[in-house]
């Protein structure tokens, strides 16, 4: 599924990356010997786990990703007080609905990682994925148009996640 | 150095080895063999015999364990020296009539180390100077004799004779025990000389009639007396050189000896002659009645033994001097005449294939020789002049003239001495009548003839020997009976005669009314017998045998209804016990609350109590549904280390967090193969009753908490606190005291994870699971067994896991965290992967070997703890130093570190052989079984 | 610390605070369990976020460098809430949990747990996605 | 005011750890339960962090971290048994 | 506090016997785990509670007892091991015994009045 | 040398984990000459011990240069190294046995037996309380692995029960020790000893209470009355070594009882002297009692001498009750025949099973045993012995056992109870071993002889019988020695903490 060449040196780059950070985040520090440290975990820890590994994502264009993680920062902000106000809300006004959308993002990592938008974002919660992983199940919380709701999801979510995998 | 008396009993032990090794020669050189160090031990007797008769008593005495009293003391007196002849000499006898006796089927080898052993512990009895030397000796005849009885041991008699000899003999030497240690605690020493010097101590103690008692049981039994006396005709279905041996000079002649040994100690008093003398009148009456009318050879010998032991009890019973001496007396004569009659008995059944008096006539014209020895012999036991059993006899019934303890009815003892040998008379009459004449032999299996020439020799020994006593009895056995006497009666010997005729007197008028009276018995015995048919014969084997099947039942049922296996009822047994062992100092408690300042309560607090109360009432009141107690399991958890946190306890925290998730993981595992719902089985009253134990226990528990933290504690831990970075490197203190300070603790529980690890491993090898194929609802499971997102987050999640877990471990040492904790979030990292992509799938991708990680993460951690030993520190002795290198500035290294690796290595080994082999299991096909509950 | 990040810290704290709260109303307060799965993955992921950024600040403020190291919580549940939340729907489908009757799309369920494609769907978007598949 | 947002926050979290604990005894169904328990874990975590502010220490970061990452998996394995029955099949 | 910490510990303790003392595997062992959580507690309540005062030294001004902490964190290792063991053999029961009574057998159930009573509920 | 102390504990351990490391895994002929050189090395070197011990006094070890009472000591006293000589030999012959086949029976049985040495020698080794706790756990784990052993439905049964029931104690156990530290503040058992003297009456009641739950945990672990229980299924159903091996189980447990309710709750606790006595007497008899009965009833051999296994505790809680020298240096004695006797006979309880087809050790008639001399022979052996019979060291030890208790009132009990006792276990063995050699069917013997290994293994275990007689001066003497340093708290207590106290 990802024929990009691998390195034996490090097979998951991406997740070396990670690591790195997030071993600094960890320790609250940029000392000489954590980021030493850092690096050895870097590289140890995906050669260690490599073999686990199903496939590994390749950002195509981490501008757009990072530009994506604050969309859906956003997003989740908003999704969070439209929520805070339904739940509050009378109850008895809002109208759940499950609905499906078809999925163009191939990869697995993409599948989830558009799942996880809804989920994150307003009103919406992916319930199922269907076998065949052309369509996503969701279920709203509030619906008054669903196709409009599709369109959009997969407008502001699925386009730039395919660019951003490149798939 | 053979003059040593230790060699008296060494030599027939090391006798008992000889027939093992000769049994491969023929038989009579086994015999040969066997006879040569018993025959040296009796030369030896012999030789220090000039001595004895001279008044000596030779002793000798070695330490061997003073802590119990136990020495090994040997002495020689005339009492021992009077057994050890009959022990000896006639067990010579036995060893060749034996050669004879026995088939070719039986392992002579094997019964001559019998005898010889029995021989040995009889030796032993007899020429113990301690007392629980001679008890150690005593019970080694039991168990000799139990191994003779049994010699036949694939007859259901010889088994059952065997143990109930046993057990009568085994309960008397119990008692006896008893009785030798009381006595040694009166005295202050086990020595026999002690002993006998404090006759009068004894006799005034107040434990003295428990002590008589005591002893006495063991004599009784020993010597088979009324009631104890069942035991013996059945210890007749050994092969009969053995019954010629214990029911003549051995075996029931034991506790004869032990009642002349104890003499001096014990007796004089009124107890002695009411207890003693009554046993023996009471014995000698009923043997003598019942052995009229056995049809058994061998059981008519064996009451008539049993009537004899009577005889002589009641003579030591009577207190007197002279009584005494005719006892002893007796035991000479009727070993002789005894041993005699049942190598006669032996040879009839022997010859000719029976022992019953009903098929055994006229043997007179087949075996007139054999017959003659025996009529001799019998005449000696009826009591008929020119014999020896006439004159024991006559002195007996002398003393029973002479003794007035029974006050105005002392003229019963007479009466019955007389009537008991009319019965003797008559059942020897009996005995010659029956068998050799009385008409022709019926269906007798074989045609009796004259046995092989040496199988009669001992008969004739012995025969001879009756005569020549009987005749000339102060010229053959005075010296010995003078100086059996005088080691009796430890004091002087009364003036007595040996002569054969006294003039007409008494006891002379009572042998002719006995003569008479027997053969007038005997005469008309078809009456008696149809008298005593009326009686039910009981067979002593079978009530004895009953009896034990009785008591056996009934414990049995006993134990089933205790110890039924119900392990609730067990449960509740020890926490009953520990209800009321921890609540019963309570009740003395005056005030719970002790005076240490209390913490402020505040409402984050209650509403943690509140959850945690809620989530434990939850889980038990929904344990039958076990998801639902799985969910209220895991908020109780969580609650529990967040209690941890708030009490500054931050790596408790962690360490509960961990483990509870892992629990509930390895919980719902094992659910899958667990009913999903448990059946409501317990009756109300039974959980109420669970309850109340429960409530009591929570609450007892609860009050000694509050108490206990309610008061201020002083501990060791001030010490930690300063010690734990200059001594062992570290911040954080409890790490420290983990790893370091009590770093042997921690070792131990690796360990215990470890092997949890391979006993689960054990449990799961071969387990065969009832795997369900729908949940308890009936629905078939779902058939997405990796969800997408689940995996695809699962993998991405591994590397962070990991990455936490080594910031976890490495910074242990100083802040919360440490190896047992990063290797439970590494474990809970690779279930996730488990969890989310199957065993299957992991399997082919990854190869950790994880039996590999506990050996050495347990070797790890020790070798770290060995390492110390390297600079002579012991065990476990941490090192740490700082070091400082260019750019990365400061650090430290300690031994510690590497402690916890092993930790972390046996954690991660441990969780993962348990977890990933329960996962392997399933991976097989999924049959649908029936539910067998 | 100065008033005003206090200040700031106290109300972000306080926000925080409320999103967790909000989340578990949903949860008391939904009518079925897939409209209170909304609560818990969306609210208390923002409330967390909110108290670890007050968290941050002030350690910040205590250790006098900055300590950033709690976003890697929010982080963690950005990225498992929404798997969390995905297993127990997808459980909740699977046992058949029902939703309430004005549920819309109630017929998806089923073939959601069938993980099938929608086949009584009949907007456009689903013929578009048809087209797609050749 | 910290002090006082902190006393409110508290107060919040409390109530919303109870109103867990309501769903979670009320169910009615076990994913009722499991959500409630998975966010009962997300106001621990909360309450951890509100503890770390209040004592103004960092030494209960990891537990925080843990229960994010534990809870998860807690969560994710009971919903698998409740799919699969097997959790590691 | 202590009171409230102390009726906690108590009932921890009464609600894993309670069910350490049922019939059946899986409530015995689940109440086996809240007795050790009981346990736990008690153990660490022997170094006496105090707040904000974690052993870690240069973390606060005053420390709480460490050695407890020490010991309940053996115990919860050693605790998780037994448990961890129990489990698999309650699994090892079911399979050998047929079924996942303690006693591995089916209680007969007397027919008492209360029975009925209980049953028709 | 001066390591010695501990090694009864490292090399066991090391041994274990090395076992389950290449090359000895997956190899079970290395692993059995591994573990037999092993545990000839362990036997030289608890021997080594016991003669220092003997002649140097008390060896303390202290971990990690901690000096008590703050870390971790091991007290090698002459009674705790006697005890790690008399499991060290016990181990021996299981070992031997288990090295004829029934290590094949399922994995790690090797190591496991390693790890149950390792608890054991630690248990009676450890000076400090709570790693008293640890090795019980070690010990019980390793128990609970080697329980299993060879599978099988009564195994698995017997195994619920066992580990159910230690697990509810383990529990118990926590508490005991939180009652104590939180009273006494210290977990070395000397200076509990020390700490306790000083208690204030309300602390004193609590403590007690915790002591008696300790009391509860260690008659647990050695069978007292009524948590007996689970003893005899348990051990009837393990497989013959491991079954061998438990016999020294129960003296762990009474082996606690008299060092901590000697040492801290002895006659010079203060508020607390003596709180176990009132518990031990009636239990201790009890005990007596209840395993003389089920020996009777017992149905089967082995069935049989789990409840010998009963017995001798029973006797040997009656010496701990009665609290002197005397009786402490008679239950030493009794306790090295009877650990060695009982584990014996379970291993001829297996030959003897294995010989007799499908009646195996059931007292029915069967098929005739292939080896009735060898087996009779060691049989005999065995009964004798365990009944109290001269000439082997159970009458020495019954007679110890009695005269220590001579002097004092509870005689007219405890004296008729052993002798009692004994009378019936003399009557259960006699039939036992008639109705085993004897009560035959024609059918023919089977083949099934046993390995020189077993043979070996039991030899060993018997043999002890007779030299425990033979030497009993010498053996008494040590006894009466190790007594009167338990004893003695100036040696026992204040000796072992710097100062002296
Ligand atoms: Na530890
Ligand atoms: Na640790």
């Amino acid at each position: 599924m990802f024929p990009a060449k691998e390195s034996r040196f490090l097979p998951m780059p991406f997740h070396s990356l990670l690591l790195f950070i997030v071993w600094l985040l960890l320790n609250n520090t940029l000392a000489f010997g954590h980021i030493l440290l850092a690096l050895f975990f870097a590289w140890a820890i995906p050669k260690l786990v490599s073999m686990l590994k199903h496939g590994h994502p390749t950002i195509k264009k981490p501008w757009l990703a990072l530009r994506y993680a604050l969309l859906v920062m956003k997003d989740i902000l908003v999704a969070n007080i439209e929520v805070a106000l339904i739940v509050l809300g009378p109850l008895n006004k809002i109208h759940p609905s499950f609905i499906a959308i078809p999925l163009d993002i191939k990869s697995d990592l993409g599948v989830t990682l558009f799942a996880s938008t809804i989920s994150l974002t307003p009103g919406t919660v992916s319930t199922e994925i269907s076998e065949d992983r052309k369509w996503l199940y969701v279920h709203a919380l509030h619906m008054d148009d669903p196709e409009q709701m599709i369109k959009e999801a997969k407008e502001r979510y699925e386009v730039p996640l395919k660019e951003i995998l490149g798939c | 150095m053979l003059n040593d008396l230790i060699w008296i009993p060494l030599l027939p032990l090391l006798g008992t080895l000889v027939p093992l090794f000769a049994s491969r020669f023929s038989r009579s050189a086994c015999a040969f063999l066997t006879a040569a160090l018993p025959a040296l031990a009796l030369v030896l007797v012999l030789q220090l015999a000039p001595q004895v008769f001279d008044g000596e008593t030779i002793r000798q005495s070695f330490l061997w364990i003073p802590e119990m009293g136990l020495n090994l003391a040997f002495r020689l007196d005339g009492l021992a020296l009077l057994f050890c002849l009959l022990i000896l000499g006639i067990g010579l006898l036995v060893i060749l009539y034996a050669r004879y006796y026995l088939s070719e089927k039986d392992s002579i080898g094997k019964f001559y180390a019998y005898l010889i052993l029995f021989m040995f512990a009889m030796v032993g009895i007899v020429t113990s100077d301690n007392m629980i030397q001679l008890w150690m000796f005593w019970e080694l005849t039991s168990i000799s004799s139990f191994l003779l009885i049994s010699f036949w041991g694939h007859k259901s008699e010889a088994r059952k004779g065997a143990r109930m000899a046993l057990t009568v003999t085994g309960a008397g030497g119990l008692a006896l025990l008893a009785g030798v240690l009381l006595i040694g605690n009166i005295v202050g020493s086990f020595s026999l000389n002690d002993v006998l010097a404090s006759g009068d101590l004894i006799r005034n103690h107040a434990s003295y009639p428990v002590v008589l008692v005591l002893v006495l049981l063991g004599a009784f039994t020993k010597s088979a007396q009324f009631p104890f006396h069942f035991w013996l005709p059945h210890a007749m279905a050994a092969p009969t050189p053995v019954s010629a041996y214990l029911h003549s000079a051995t075996m029931v002649k034991a506790g004869i000896f032990l009642m002349a040994r104890m003499y001096p100690v014990l007796s004089g008093t009124e107890l002695w002659f009411l207890i003693v003398s009554m046993t023996g009148l009471a014995t000698l009456l009923l043997g003598a009645y019942v052995a009229l009318f056995k049809h058994d050879l061998k059981g008519l010998l064996a009451y008539s033994t049993v009537s004899h032991l009577g005889l002589i009890t009641l003579l030591l019973g009577m207190g007197t001097e002279l009584a005494a001496v005719a006892a002893l007396f007796h035991i000479i004569n009727h070993a002789t005449f005894k041993a005699s009659l049942f190598m006669a008995a032996g040879i009839i059944d022997h010859e000719s294939g029976s022992r019953d008096m009903r098929q055994l006539n006229g043997l007179w014209k087949y075996m007139p020789y054999t017959a003659t020895l025996a009529m001799v012999a019998a005449a000696a036991m009826a009591g008929v002049p020119l014999l020896n059993g006439f004159l024991s006899k006559e002195m007996f019934f002398a003393e029973t003239l002479h003794q007035d303890s029974l006050g105005s009815l002392s003229w019963m003892v007479p009466v019955f001495a007389t009537i008991g040998a009319v019965f003797s008379v008559a059942y020897s009459l009996r005995f010659i009548h029956d068998v050799f004449f009385n008409g022709e032999p019926i269906n007798l299996p074989k045609t009796p003839h004259e046995p092989p020439r040496y199988m009669r020799v001992p008969v004739e020994i012995l025969v001879g020997l009756c005569l020549i006593v009987g005749i000339a009895p102060t010229f053959f056995i005075g010296d010995l009976l003078y100086s059996a006497s005088a080691a009796t009666l430890q004091g002087v010997v009364p003036e007595y005669s040996l002569a054969i005729w006294h003039g007409f007197n008494f006891p002379l008028l009572m042998s002719f009314i006995a003569l008479a009276g027997g053969a007038i018995v005997y005469i008309n015995r078809k009456e008696l017998f149809q008298f005593q048919s009326q009686f039910p014969e009981n067979d002593p084997k079978l009530v004895f045998e009953g009896i034990i099947q009785l008591i056996h039942r009934q414990i049995s049922r006993l134990m089933e209804l205790t110890e039924n296996g119900s392990l609730q009822r067990y449960s509740y047994m020890m926490l009953s016990l520990a209800m009321v062992m921890m609540a019963g100092p309570l009740l003395d408690l005056n005030a719970t609350e002790g005076h240490r300042p209390q913490i402020p309560i505040d409402a984050i607090s209650i509403t943690g109590a509140i959850l945690l109360t809620v989530g434990a009432l939850a889980t038990v009141i929904w344990n039958r549904d076990r998801m639902v107690a799985l969910v209220a399991l895991s908020v109780v958890g969580l609650i529990v280390s967040l209690i941890f946190a708030k009490f500054s306890a931050p790596d408790l925290a962690l360490t509960q967090l961990a483990v509870e998730v892992v629990t509930v993981i390895l919980l719902m595992l094992a659910l899958f193969f667990l009913p999903q719902r448990t059946p409501k089985e317990s009756t109300p009253l039974r959980v109420v009753r669970d309850l109340v134990i429960a409530a009591i226990i929570g609450g007892v528990i609860g009050t000694i908490c509050y108490a206990l933290m309610t008061r201020p504690l002083e501990s060791i831990s001030a010490f930690f606190l300063e010690n734990s970075k200059i001594g062992g490197g570290g911040t954080n203190v409890v790490n420290v005291i983990l790893v370091d300070f009590r770093g042997f603790d921690t070792l131990g529980e690796i360990t215990v994870l470890g092997i949890a690890a391979l006993g689960i491993f054990k449990l799961i090898a071969r387990m065969r699971l009832y795997m369900p194929a729908s949940d308890d609802a009936g629905r078939p499971w779902s058939k997405d067994s990796h969800p997408l997102m689940l995996s695809v987050v699962s993998q991405s999640l591994l590397p962070l896991a990991l990455l936490v877990s080594a910031y976890i471990f490495l910074r242990g040492h100083n802040m919360p965290g440490g190896g047992f904790i990063a290797g439970l979030v590494t474990s809970v990292a690779i279930i996730q992967q488990y969890i989310a992509h199957g065993v299957a799938w992991i399997k082919s991708r990854m190869k950790l070997d994880y039996q590999l990680m506990i050996g050495s993460g347990i070797t790890i951690a020790a070798l770290t703890g060995l390492g110390s030993w390297a600079f002579g520190r012991p065990f476990l002795t941490s090192w740490f130093d700082h070091f400082h290198l260019p750019l990365v500035g400061e650090f430290e290294l300690a031994s510690a570190m590497l402690f916890d690796l092993g930790v972390y290595l046996t954690v991660v080994g441990a969780t993962m052989l348990i977890l990933a082999n329960l996962g392997k299991l399933t991976t097989s096909e999924r049959p649908v079984l029936k539910e067998q509950n | 610390m100065e008033f005003w990040l206090e200040s700031l810290v106290a109300i972000v704290l306080v926000i925080g605070g409320v999103f967790l709260l909000i989340g578990s109303i949903g949860l008391v307060r939904l009518p079925d369990i897939y409209t209170r799965l909304h609560g818990p993955t969306k609210a208390t992921t923002l409330g967390i976020a909110g108290l670890l950024l007050a968290s941050s600040v002030v350690s910040s403020f205590a250790e006098g460098s900055i300590s950033i190291h709690e976003w890697l919580i929010t982080l963690f549940l950005l990225i498992t809430a929404p798997v969390s939340a995905n297993m127990i729907a997808k459980t909740a489908l699977h046992h058949g949990l029902p939703a309430i009757e004005r549920t819309k799309g109630q017929e998806l369920m089923e073939q959601a747990n069938r993980q099938a494609p929608p086949t009584g769907m009949t907007t456009s978007l689903e013929s578009d996605a048809k087209d797609k598949q050749p | 005011m910290l002090k006082w947002a902190i006393i409110i926050v508290a107060a919040l979290i409390c109530v919303a750890l109870f109103m867990n604990l309501w769903r979670l005894i009320q169910g009615p169904s076990i994913q009722d339960r499991i959500l409630a328990l998975d966010t009962m874990y997300i106001n621990s975590i909360a309450l951890i962090i509100l503890y770390g502010i209040n004592v103004g220490t960092g030494l209960y970061f990891e537990a925080a971290l843990l229960i994010a990452m534990l809870g998860f998996v807690s969560t994710s394995a009971l919903c698998k048994y409740l799919l699969r029955g097997d959790l590691i099949e | 506090m202590e009171g409230i910490y102390a009726f906690c510990v108590g009932l921890l303790t009464a609600c894993g016997i309670f069910l350490a003392l049922r019939g059946r595997t899986f409530p015995v062992v689940v109440g086996l785990t809240l007795l050790s959580y009981g346990v736990n507690l008690f153990l660490f309540a022997s170094g006496r509670l105090k707040l904000n005062s974690a052993a870690v030294l240069g973390q606060s001004e005053q420390y709480s007892d460490p050695l407890p902490q020490a010991l309940v964190l053996t115990a919860i290792v050693i605790g998780f091991a037994m448990t961890a063991f129990v489990v698999i053999l309650a699994m090892r029961a079911r399979a050998d015994l047929g079924n996942d009574h303690v006693d591995g057998r089916l209680p007969e159930v007397p027919e008492t009045p209360f029975q009925r009573r209980s049953g028709s509920q | 040398m001066q390591h010695l102390a501990i090694l009864p504990v490292l090399l066991p351990l090391f041994t274990g984990a090395l076992l389950l490391l290449p090359p000895f895994k997956d190899a079970l002929n290395r692993q059995r000459t591994f573990a037999l050189l092993s545990i000839a090395a362990q036997l030289f070197i608890a021997a080594m011990l016991l003669m220092t011990a003997m002649q140097n006094g008390t060896q303390m070890y202290v971990l990690g240069g901690w000096q008590p009472p703050f870390g971790i000591v091991l007290v090698a006293d002459r009674i705790s190294t006697l005890l790690v000589l008399l499991c060290t030999l016990l181990c021996a012959g299981a070992l031997l046995y288990a090295c004829a086949g029934t290590d094949k029976a399922g994995q790690y049985f090797h190591p496991l037996f390693m790890f149950q040495v390792t608890g054991i020698n630690g248990a009676f080794l450890t000076g400090d309380i709570f790693n008293l706790f640890v090795f019980f756990e070690v010990l019980l784990i390793a128990s609970y692995a080697l329980l299993v052993h060879g599978g099988g439905k009564q195994k698995t049964q017997a195994a619920v029960h066992y580990v159910i029931l230690n697990l509810i104690g383990s529990s118990l156990f926590l508490f005991g020790l939180g009652i104590l530290y939180g009273t006494l503040g210290t977990l070395n058992i000397a200076d509990m000893a020390v700490k306790v003297r000083s208690l204030d009456e309300a602390e004193a009641i609590v403590a007690k209470a915790g002591g008696l739950l300790l009391l509860l945990v260690f008659g647990l672990k050695a069978a007292l009355l009524p948590l007996h229980f689970w003893l005899p299924r348990t051990y009837a159903s393990a497989s013959a070594p491991v079954a061998a091996l438990f016999a020294i189980m129960t003296k762990v447990g009474i082996y606690s009882i008299f060092r901590i309710h000697t040492l801290i709750f002895g006659a010079e606790a203060h508020f607390l002297a003596d709180i176990a006595l009132p518990w031990l007497w009636p239990m201790a008899m009890g005990t007596l009692a209840i395993g003389t009965l089920g020996v009777f009833a017992s149905p089967t051999l082995r069935l049989m001498t789990a409840n010998l296994v009963i017995i001798s505790a029973g006797t040997l809680l009656i010496t701990a009750a009665l609290q002197t020298e005397r009786a402490t240096a008679a239950a030493l004695y009794y306790m090295i025949h009877s650990t060695l006797i009982t584990g014996a006979l379970f291993l001829i309880a297996d030959l003897i099973s294995r010989q007799r087809g499908k009646a195996e050790d059931r007292f029915v008639k069967s098929r005739a045993i292939a080896q009735p001399r060898l087996l009779g022979f060691a049989f005999i052996i065995a009964a004798l012995a365990i009944i109290g019979l001269p000439p082997l060291s159970g009458f020495v030890g019954k007679v110890l056992v009695m005269r220590a208790a001579e002097s004092t009132a509870e005689i007219i009990w405890i004296w008729p109870l052993i002798l009692v006792s004994s009378l019936m276990v003399l009557v259960a063995l006699s039939r036992a071993g008639t109705t085993l050699f004897w009560r035959v069917t024609n059918a023919p013997s089977s083949e099934e002889k046993a390995h020189p290994f077993e043979v070996a293994g039991i030899a060993l275990l018997l043999v002890v019988s007779p030299l425990l007689v033979i030497f009993g001066g010498a053996v008494t003497e040590y006894t009466a020695e190790a007594a009167h340093q338990l004893h003695d708290l100036t040696q026992s207590v204040d000796a072992l903490l710097p100062g002296g106290n």
